[in-house]
């Protein structure tokens, strides 16, 4: 391994505080565009992580699993898409706060 | 196999009783006396065949050879789980007991249920059986089955066809009975795996969990687990309160059966496992198992004096009654044991007689509340003849089975500790005071104008002759309660031997 | 890979090829019938298919491993979907609308399943995870009416997706921690990595416990759990209830053991917090409940919680009788469940006013049969003797005593006498006198209900032989 | 007929079951002779048996079955029949007989003639049975049946509230003293080990010494039981409120034999009383303020039963008083002569109530000499007995318990003193009482005179109540010998002269209003202390207040069953949580995702920072 060698643990670091921001994204946007996008960014730095955990075991399965993670982002969305276009019609909105005809 | 048929006659009755309402509505009421008279027949003749009860040495707890019957066969071998069922004294009067009150319970039932007919005495023959199955159950986990499986009849018994406020005191009855039955289980499994790991085998059966070695504090928290099912549905002092909702509820019949049987189920699970399974924790435990014994005595009766509800007030009376069959246990000698055994046959039928008085009043003037009442006897001479007989058994009138019962249980309380016994012994002036009370408000005093010109219907010949049965039964256990002192005494014997040395050491911490 | 691990993969073989069949059908001549027919011959080859792998039994490749535990549950959750499909073909009849997807998707998603049940590897088990959540999130929001299924469904996704980052996450640091991705390396080297830094490998199992404690429903990540359930189809929502949840279940038993997960007192501690909190709130939300389905979702809550009891118990204990009760319980929640949602699909249907508790009075009068199916299911879900939930219950019992788990059995005493009250409420409101409704009669429902009702009343009355054959796999 | 004793009690009882399964079909003289006649057979065999045991001394042991066998305790159904018995049942089946041949005119009128007679039979059979028994629980159920059935007679008319009051007071009242008593069985069984009698006193004789302390508490329980029953203070209230009962039922339960069983029974076990002294003490000073107390409330009343009861209540006190001082055969004689003139007495009233149409006030009655020539000489020849004029029956018993009192060593002659003064106090109210009644002018009119069915048990109890004084009761056996010794002569006298003196009072007070007293009583004091008197000295209001009113009290205030709020606040606290977790169920997904996130951070806390390590 030449060139630049970084810490597994700061690469770790980042890739949580993705995480973090991801989660955060969730918690905070009301609109479910915005929503999704979070999950994108959670469901990177998972890939993050593997890719670089796999490099830190000279590994090739952390790609593997990293291409894995896209197409399941890729399926997530597209799933997510399809059913934003559902609440647009339906509900007139896509603030998921006024999505609660179910409580109690 | 014959204690197989004694319980499936029943089960396969009840499905004949529900089929039966289709050919006609009157049907299910004979063919559920029908089968519980076959079920009666069919003991008595199996028991012609027995040895003499008296003549058995005393059954060996642990040996179920010396038993009158026995049956065992595997049900989940993988636990040691099977199904196990035995008889002895105590257990065949209890059985007794529960079929001669079941057709009681029945002819009860007779005009009281309008609607539905057959699916009711379906549930009454089914909780019948399962009666039967807790009497003769002693594989551990069987003996739960029962216990748990019977309240289920008894619940449709309530919910469907009980009072104003049927759904409350049934939801009560079956979350009290639960709750306390899985503390059961919790210990009957706590017992099972503690044997198992001292014997490396699995085993549910009451003669091989007998004198299982443990750890005092254990065998204290197992019992205690036992100790509160059983006393939840006697039911103790503090665990009372979901009976007098239940009895008020209930309809006749139901009444019958859960005074006059159900609640014996309790009293026997304490003569049978939770005492014997663990002498020593159980009899050190017996001082405040007494004191609960004596308060539900005086609690009961107070409590009975100040109700205005017929039934609620013979409900109360139970709890009074049933206090002394606590005591009687936990004095733990045979005096008070046969006391206590007696009190359960005797209450059955002065408790059951006294619920069936209630509830033809109630279906003749459609309210239980006594204030509305007074003065029935002048309409009602025979009815209120019979009520005044069971009012003075309840109150312990000498030559009646209920005196026998509650002197035994003092003669034996009093030799282990006389304060509780002079505590108890108030019961007899406060159940004096409730019962009269009853009399007075309900029978005697002014005559009701309300319902003079209802033209009340006195008790017919089936009601009679229904009252009569009980009536003769108390009469003959009051002055010759022999026969059934006999079929308990050797039981109670080897039970008495088989805790001997903790009674001993006990004894003296008690005194 | 050779021809035998072909046959170990029978199954998921078959299933796959019914979803390949049902997309060329779809192009060729779109029709309900002929669609739901080959799901179901699907079925019941994977079935055949799932019995004959048996002889087969072995690890294939490093991802999945099929042994007769694991083909055990396959033919429970592939059974499991059959009820489904049948209790679809009910609520999903062609009234216009094109439906044939639908059968695609529940192939699909019960391939995931099957997945799920037989991975032995992170990869394995998200791909099944994944494949089994995106065909749900479908299915539930399939209906092109209402508005709660579509809530019901995007919920689900946005929540199980957030789930799925967090498990994903604790994989990768797992990986990071130990260099290995699947469970019996991770218990291999799981020690080590431990000693050298504990808060990673410990980090990682809790998201991944998280990531799975959603799809179980765990507290506190129910959350989602009543609004799917009162949002999805009746059927999907029993599908999701028992087969997601089952293969769920199933994963994490493994990942949990072969992982050596159950040393660590720390993850154990965890599970106890978990255990606890879905056996109090799953039962105090039902207390007052009023929709059948949001009730049976807040009970399947507390079910997750007694569970938990016994997977806790494997760090106390040898695995032989754990294993036993997880699959018997497992069965027995299933088969309770299902004949419950086979009754309230068929008494409730779709509509909203119809799942209320209320809904049900008098049903004991004019639908007996209906009637009792759900009270023994209610009998079971609250573990009265002679139903299979008694006996579900006396192995957690049995199993928590034998490790002295007294806090836990404390709480589950508790729960479950909180729960006899909803449960009652239920049968009780049957039992009331009302005015008879109407009569409709779908005789395979009918069938079907018997069916369930009596494998729940023979697993808890003559258990003995399931007992034994549990003991063997 | 001395093997087949038990006969006696069963006919009556027979009789009556025969009455209450059958009595609403039969006619009314048919009811009338089932009854009279079942007692009457009862007395003539009492009569056959009394000749046989004049001739041969003989003590009848005979036990019919064993009741109950549990544990070397083995009381039997069983007879026990000597002297002492032989006076009960004479009394009891005689003066019995008497008054259910009165009762026959006395009830005619009343619809449930055979309830009546039913009762009054099943009655018979059981002080028969509490008389005869051989051992304390046998005696106890004859003790506790006789209990039920006054219950049931002073209740008889139970359309009036008041008679259902009186009767449960009654009941409840004695009960009390049985449930002591019971308690003194359960103590003798459990040292003892026995409870027939005879056994048991001699078991008594071997383990216990004079003054200890078990036999004094197991007599204080016993005395208990007697003081109930006997109507003695503190627990006399009940009697007066029996009055309620039909008269005949005053008569035979209330006078003559079921209030007289605590004298018997301790009579019976005097051989445990002689073991504690204290006891007989007590006994004697119970005896004495009881019949003080009551000679003085009997003063004042107007109720002409009222009266009567509470010369009963003074007269048992005297035989208390007899007992106490050991002069048991004394004690039973007074029993004895009490049954006849007290019983004559009551029958009379009875006779004026009747015909007067149920008038009961004495200062509404006056004049009744000339128009019930019958009855006004029974109450003569009664009055006479009961204030122990001498000659009469009243007298002899009277004044010899007064005599052996005054021997007690240093007790005594203050007993003796108080016991005349009750002497005097008895002999002003029963002559206030005749003069009242009978002289003076008419205020009420009586409809009639009394048929033969009520002349002739009258006349009877005339002649007994006179010459009664003359029976030997034959209970030298029974008890130990009081020494023959005689006090001073002066002594004699004056007992003797006392009840004259009383009569020359009243005659003066009531009569020809020679002494007026009236200034006397209307003076505030003298109102004050009348009315004291007249409620009987407040004891009611007393009790009242300090245990009806309190246990009203406490059954009311439990009624809603406190116990049952603890589970009704489990309840709550459930469905508070309920509340709270169902809040939280807001169908909001960012909440949910927040509620995930927390669980996320709680988990990994709990995984990485507990004290972790590898187990195993």
């Amino acid at each position: 391994m030449d060139g630049l060698n970084i810490p597994l643990n700061h690469i770790l670091l980042v890739s949580s505080l993705l995480f973090a921001i991801g989660m955060l994204g969730l918690m905070i946007r009301r609109n479910i565009i915005f929503i999704l996008m979070s999950l994108e960014v959670m469901l990177n730095a998972a890939a993050l992580a593997f890719v670089a955990a796999g490099a830190h075991w000279e590994q090739p399965d952390g790609q593997v699993v990293f291409m894995l993670i896209l197409t399941v982002a890729a399926a997530e969305v597209a799933v997510g898409l399809g059913l934003v276009l559902q609440v647009q019609k339906r509900f007139k909105t896509l603030d998921m706060d006024h999505a609660n005809r179910m409580q109690g | 196999m014959i204690m197989i048929n004694l319980i499936g006659i029943l089960l396969i009755g009840g499905l004949l009783a529900m089929i039966s309402e289709r050919f006609d509505d009157k049907m299910p009421r004979k063919v559920a006396m029908a089968v519980v008279l076959t079920d009666l027949l069919y003991l008595l003749m199996c028991l012609s065949g027995m040895p003499e009860i008296t003549q058995l040495q005393a059954p060996l707890a642990n040996d179920p050879s010396t038993w009158l019957m026995h049956f065992k066969s595997d049900w989940i071998p993988a636990f040691g789980i099977s199904i196990e069922l035995a008889l002895d004294g105590i257990s065949l009067l209890m059985v007794l007991l529960t079929l001669v009150l079941g057709a009681i319970a029945i002819s009860a039932s007779w005009t009281d249920i309008v609607v539905r007919k057959g699916f009711f005495e379906a549930n009454l023959l089914w909780s019948l059986a399962g009666v039967l199955g807790v009497f003769m159950a002693l594989d551990l986990l069987l003996f739960f089955l029962f216990w748990e499986v019977m309240l289920i009849p008894m619940y449709f018994m309530i919910a469907i066809w009980g009072h104003e406020n049927r759904g409350y005191a049934a939801m009560k009855f079956f979350i009290f009975t639960q709750a306390s039955g899985l503390l059961m289980l919790i210990s009957v499994l706590a017992l099972v795996a503690i044997n198992h790991s001292n014997t490396g085998v699995w085993s549910f059966s009451y003669f091989d969990l007998l004198n299982t070695q443990m750890a005092e504090q254990t065998a204290h928290w197992i019992m205690l687990g036992f100790f509160v099912a059983f006393v939840v549905k006697l039911p103790g002092f503090p665990f009372h309160t979901w009976l007098p909702d239940a009895h008020t509820q209930a309809p006749t019949a139901g009444s019958v059966i859960l005074a006059g049987i159900l609640l014996k189920t309790g009293a026997y699970g304490l003569i049978r496992f939770a005492v014997p399974l663990f002498p020593e924790a159980a009899l050190n435990f017996s001082y405040p198992a007494m004191l609960l014994g004596a308060a539900g005595v005086v609690y009961g009766a107070v409590l009975a004096f100040g109700q205005t509800d017929f039934k609620r007030l013979i409900a109360y009376s139970s709890v009074s009654h049933m206090g002394f069959v606590l005591l009687g246990i936990y004095a733990w000698n045979e005096l008070a044991l046969q006391g206590a055994v007696m009190q359960m046959v005797a209450h059955g039928f002065s408790t059951a007689a006294l619920f069936m008085i209630a509830g033809s009043l109630q279906e003749r003037l459609h309210t239980r509340d006594m204030r509305q009442m007074s003065g029935l006897w002048q309409q009602m001479p025979r009815m209120g003849a019979v009520a005044m007989f069971f009012v003075v058994a309840s109150l312990g009138l000498p030559g009646l089975g209920n005196f026998v019962a509650e002197f035994l249980v003092l003669l034996g309380l009093f030799k282990v500790n006389a304060w509780i016994t002079v505590i108890a012994a108030t019961g007899l002036i406060t159940g004096a005071a409730y019962s009269l009370l009853l009399m007075q408000r309900s029978f005697q005093g002014e005559v009701n104008k309300k319902w003079a010109d209802h033209g009340l219907i006195d008790f017919g010949s089936r009601e009679m002759l229904t009252m009569a049965v009980m009536m003769i039964a108390l009469i003959v256990l009051g002055i010759y309660p022999q026969p059934v002192l006999d079929t308990a005494h050797p039981v109670l014997q080897s039970l008495l031997e088989l805790t001997t040395e903790p009674v001993n050491t006990v004894a003296e911490v008690v005194r | 890979m050779n021809a035998s691990m072909f046959s170990a993969l029978a199954p998921i073989l078959i299933l796959s090829l019914t979803a390949v069949v049902l997309m060329a059908q779809a192009s060729i001549k779109r029709d309900q019938a002929i669609a739901s027919m080959i799901t179901g011959v699907g079925f019941v080859l994977a079935l055949f298919a799932a019995h004959y792998a048996r002889d087969f039994a072995q690890p294939v490749t490093i991802l999945l491993q099929v042994d007769h535990w694991s083909l055990f549950f396959t033919s429970l959750i592939i059974i499991s979907s059959f009820v489904t499909l049948i209790l679809s073909l009910e609520t999903f009849s062609p009234e216009g609308e094109r439906k044939e997807e639908y059968y695609l998707l529940l192939v699909l998603s019960v391939l995931g399943a099957v997945v799920l049940i037989q991975s032995s590897h992170m990869v394995s088990l998200l791909l099944g995870m994944e494949l089994m959540g995106v065909a749900l999130y479908a299915m539930i929001a399939f209906p092109e009416k209402g508005e709660l299924p579509l809530e019901g469904a995007i919920k689900y996704l946005v929540l199980s997706a957030c789930a799925s980052a967090m498990l994903l996450y604790g994989f990768a640091l797992i990986y990071a921690a130990t260099g290995s991705l699947s469970y019996l390396g991770i218990g291999a080297r799981a020690a080590e990595a431990y000693v050298q830094n504990p808060m990673l490998i410990m980090a990682g199992s809790a998201m991944v416990l998280a990531g799975i404690g959603f799809k179980l429903s765990v507290a506190p990540f129910h959350m989602w759990t009543p609004d799917v359930y009162e949002g999805a189809p009746t059927p999907v929502t029993g599908f999701l209830a028992t087969v997601s949840k089952g293969a769920v279940f199933v994963a994490l038993t493994r990942f949990y053991i072969d992982g050596n997960l159950h040393q660590y007192s720390g993850l154990n501690t965890a599970l106890v917090v978990l255990a606890i909190a879905s056996m109090l709130i799953g039962n105090w939300l039902a207390l007052r409940q009023e929709n059948i389905k949001r009730l049976l979702a807040y009970s399947s809550i507390a079910h997750f919680g007694y569970l938990l009891v016994v997977l806790i118990a494997l760090s106390y204990m040898d695995d032989q009788l754990v294993s036993q009760s997880i699959t018997f319980y497992l069965t027995a929640y299933l088969v309770t469940t299902l004949a419950a949602f086979a009754v309230v699909s068929t008494i409730a249907g779709e509509d909203v006013k119809r799942q209320d508790i209320s809904a049900f009075e008098g049903l004991f009068w004019y639908r007996p049969l209906e009637a009792s199916a759900l009270t023994i299911a209610m009998l079971s879900l609250a573990g009265i003797p002679l139903t299979a939930g008694f006996m579900a219950k006396f192995f957690v019992i049995t199993v928590g005593i034998q490790s002295d788990l007294w806090v836990l059995l404390g709480v589950l005493v508790l729960g479950s006498a909180v729960g006899i009250y909803y449960y009652l409420r239920v049968i009780f409101a049957m039992s009331k006198s009302s005015q008879g409704g109407e009569q409709t009669a779908n005789k395979l429902e009918k069938i079907l209900a018997v069916a369930l009702i009596v494998s729940v009343l023979l697993l808890g009355s003559w258990p003995q032989p399931f007992i034994a054959y549990a003991g063997g796999l | 007929m001395s093997e087949t004793i038990w006969v006696i009690p069963l006919i009556p009882l027979l009789s009556s079951v025969m009455l209450m399964l059958f009595g609403s079909r039969l006619k009314i003289t048919h009811i009338g002779f089932l009854g009279v006649a079942s007692v009457g057979i009862s007395a003539l065999l009492t009569l056959v048996l009394a000749v046989e045991f004049m001739q041969n001394q003989q003590i009848i042991q005979e036990s019919l079955w064993t009741w109950m066998e549990v544990a070397g305790f083995a009381p039997g159904i069983s007879f026990y029949f000597d002297g002492l018995t032989l006076v009960m049942m004479s009394v009891i089946t005689g003066v019995g007989f008497l008054i259910h041949l009165f009762s026959t005119e006395f009830m005619e009128k009343d619809p449930s003639y055979a309830r009546y007679f039913a009762y009054l039979n099943m009655f018979v059979a059981a002080m028969l049975v509490l008389v005869m028994a051989d051992n304390l629980l046998l005696l106890y159920l004859g003790w506790e049946g006789v209990g039920v059935c006054s219950y049931l007679l002073v209740g008889f008319w139970y359309q009036h509230n008041a008679n259902g009051q009186a009767a449960r007071k009654a009941f409840i009242v004695t009960r009390i003293g049985d449930t002591a008593m019971a308690l003194g069985l359960l103590l003798l069984f459990t040292e003892l080990g026995t409870l027939d009698i005879q056994a048991m006193v001699g078991a008594a004789n071997q383990t216990w010494q004079i003054g200890d302390s078990i036999p004094l508490i197991a007599c204080l329980l016993i005395i208990c039981g007697a003081v109930g029953k006997s109507a003695q203070l503190p627990l006399h209230t009940w009697l007066p409120d029996a009055m309620a009962g039909p008269t005949p039922v005053s008569a035979l339960i209330h006078a003559a034999t079921m209030v007289t069983a605590g004298v018997y029974l301790i009579a019976r076990t005097h051989g445990l009383f002689l073991l504690a002294p204290t006891a007989m003490t007590v006994v004697a000073v119970i005896g004495i303020a009881t019949s003080l107390m009551a000679a003085f409330t009997a003063l004042m009343q107007t109720d002409i039963k009222r009266i009567l009861a509470y010369s009963t209540i003074s007269q048992i006190g005297y035989m208390f008083l007899a007992l106490g001082v050991g002069a048991w055969s004394a004690g039973i004689f007074h029993l004895m002569t009490h049954a006849f003139f007290k019983a004559l007495l009551f029958l009379g009233s009875g006779a004026i109530i009747h015909c007067l149409h149920h008038e009961h006030n004495i200062f509404k009655m006056g004049g009744l000499r000339t128009r019930m020539p019958v009855t006004f000489w029974s109450f003569m020849i009664g009055s006479a007995a009961l204030a122990a004029l001498p000659m009469t029956s009243g007298f002899f018993s009277k004044d010899q318990i007064l005599l052996q009192a005054y021997q007690l060593p240093d007790l005594g002659p203050g007993l003796w003193m108080a016991g005349l003064l009750g002497a005097l106090l008895t002999a002003i109210y029963s002559f206030r009482l005749v003069f009242v009644v009978f002289f003076g002018e008419a205020n009420t009119e009586p409809d009639k005179d009394t048929g033969w069915r009520m002349a002739v048990p009258l006349s009877v109890l005339c002649f007994l109540a006179m010459i009664g004084g003359y029976f030997m009761i034959p209970v030298a056996e029974v008890f130990p010998a009081s020494d023959g010794s005689h006090p001073a002569h002066w002594v004699e006298y004056v007992s003797i002269s006392v009840p004259l003196v009383g009569l020359l009072v009243a005659y003066l007070v009531f009569f020809n209003r020679r002494l007026n007293i009236d200034g006397l009583a209307n003076s505030t004091v003298g109102k004050s202390l009348g009315n004291f008197w007249l409620s009987g000295w407040g004891i009611d209001w007393l009790y009242d207040h300090l245990f009806v009113r309190p246990y009203y009290g406490l059954a009311n205030l439990l009624k809603s069953e406190p116990v049952d709020g603890i589970y009704g606040l489990i309840v709550a606290l459930n469905q508070t949580f309920n509340h709270w977790l169902s809040a939280a169920q807001s169908g909001r997904m960012r909440w949910y995702l927040a509620s995930m996130v927390a669980g996320l951070i709680i988990l990994i806390t709990l995984a990485a920072n507990l004290p972790t390590g590898v187990l195993q």
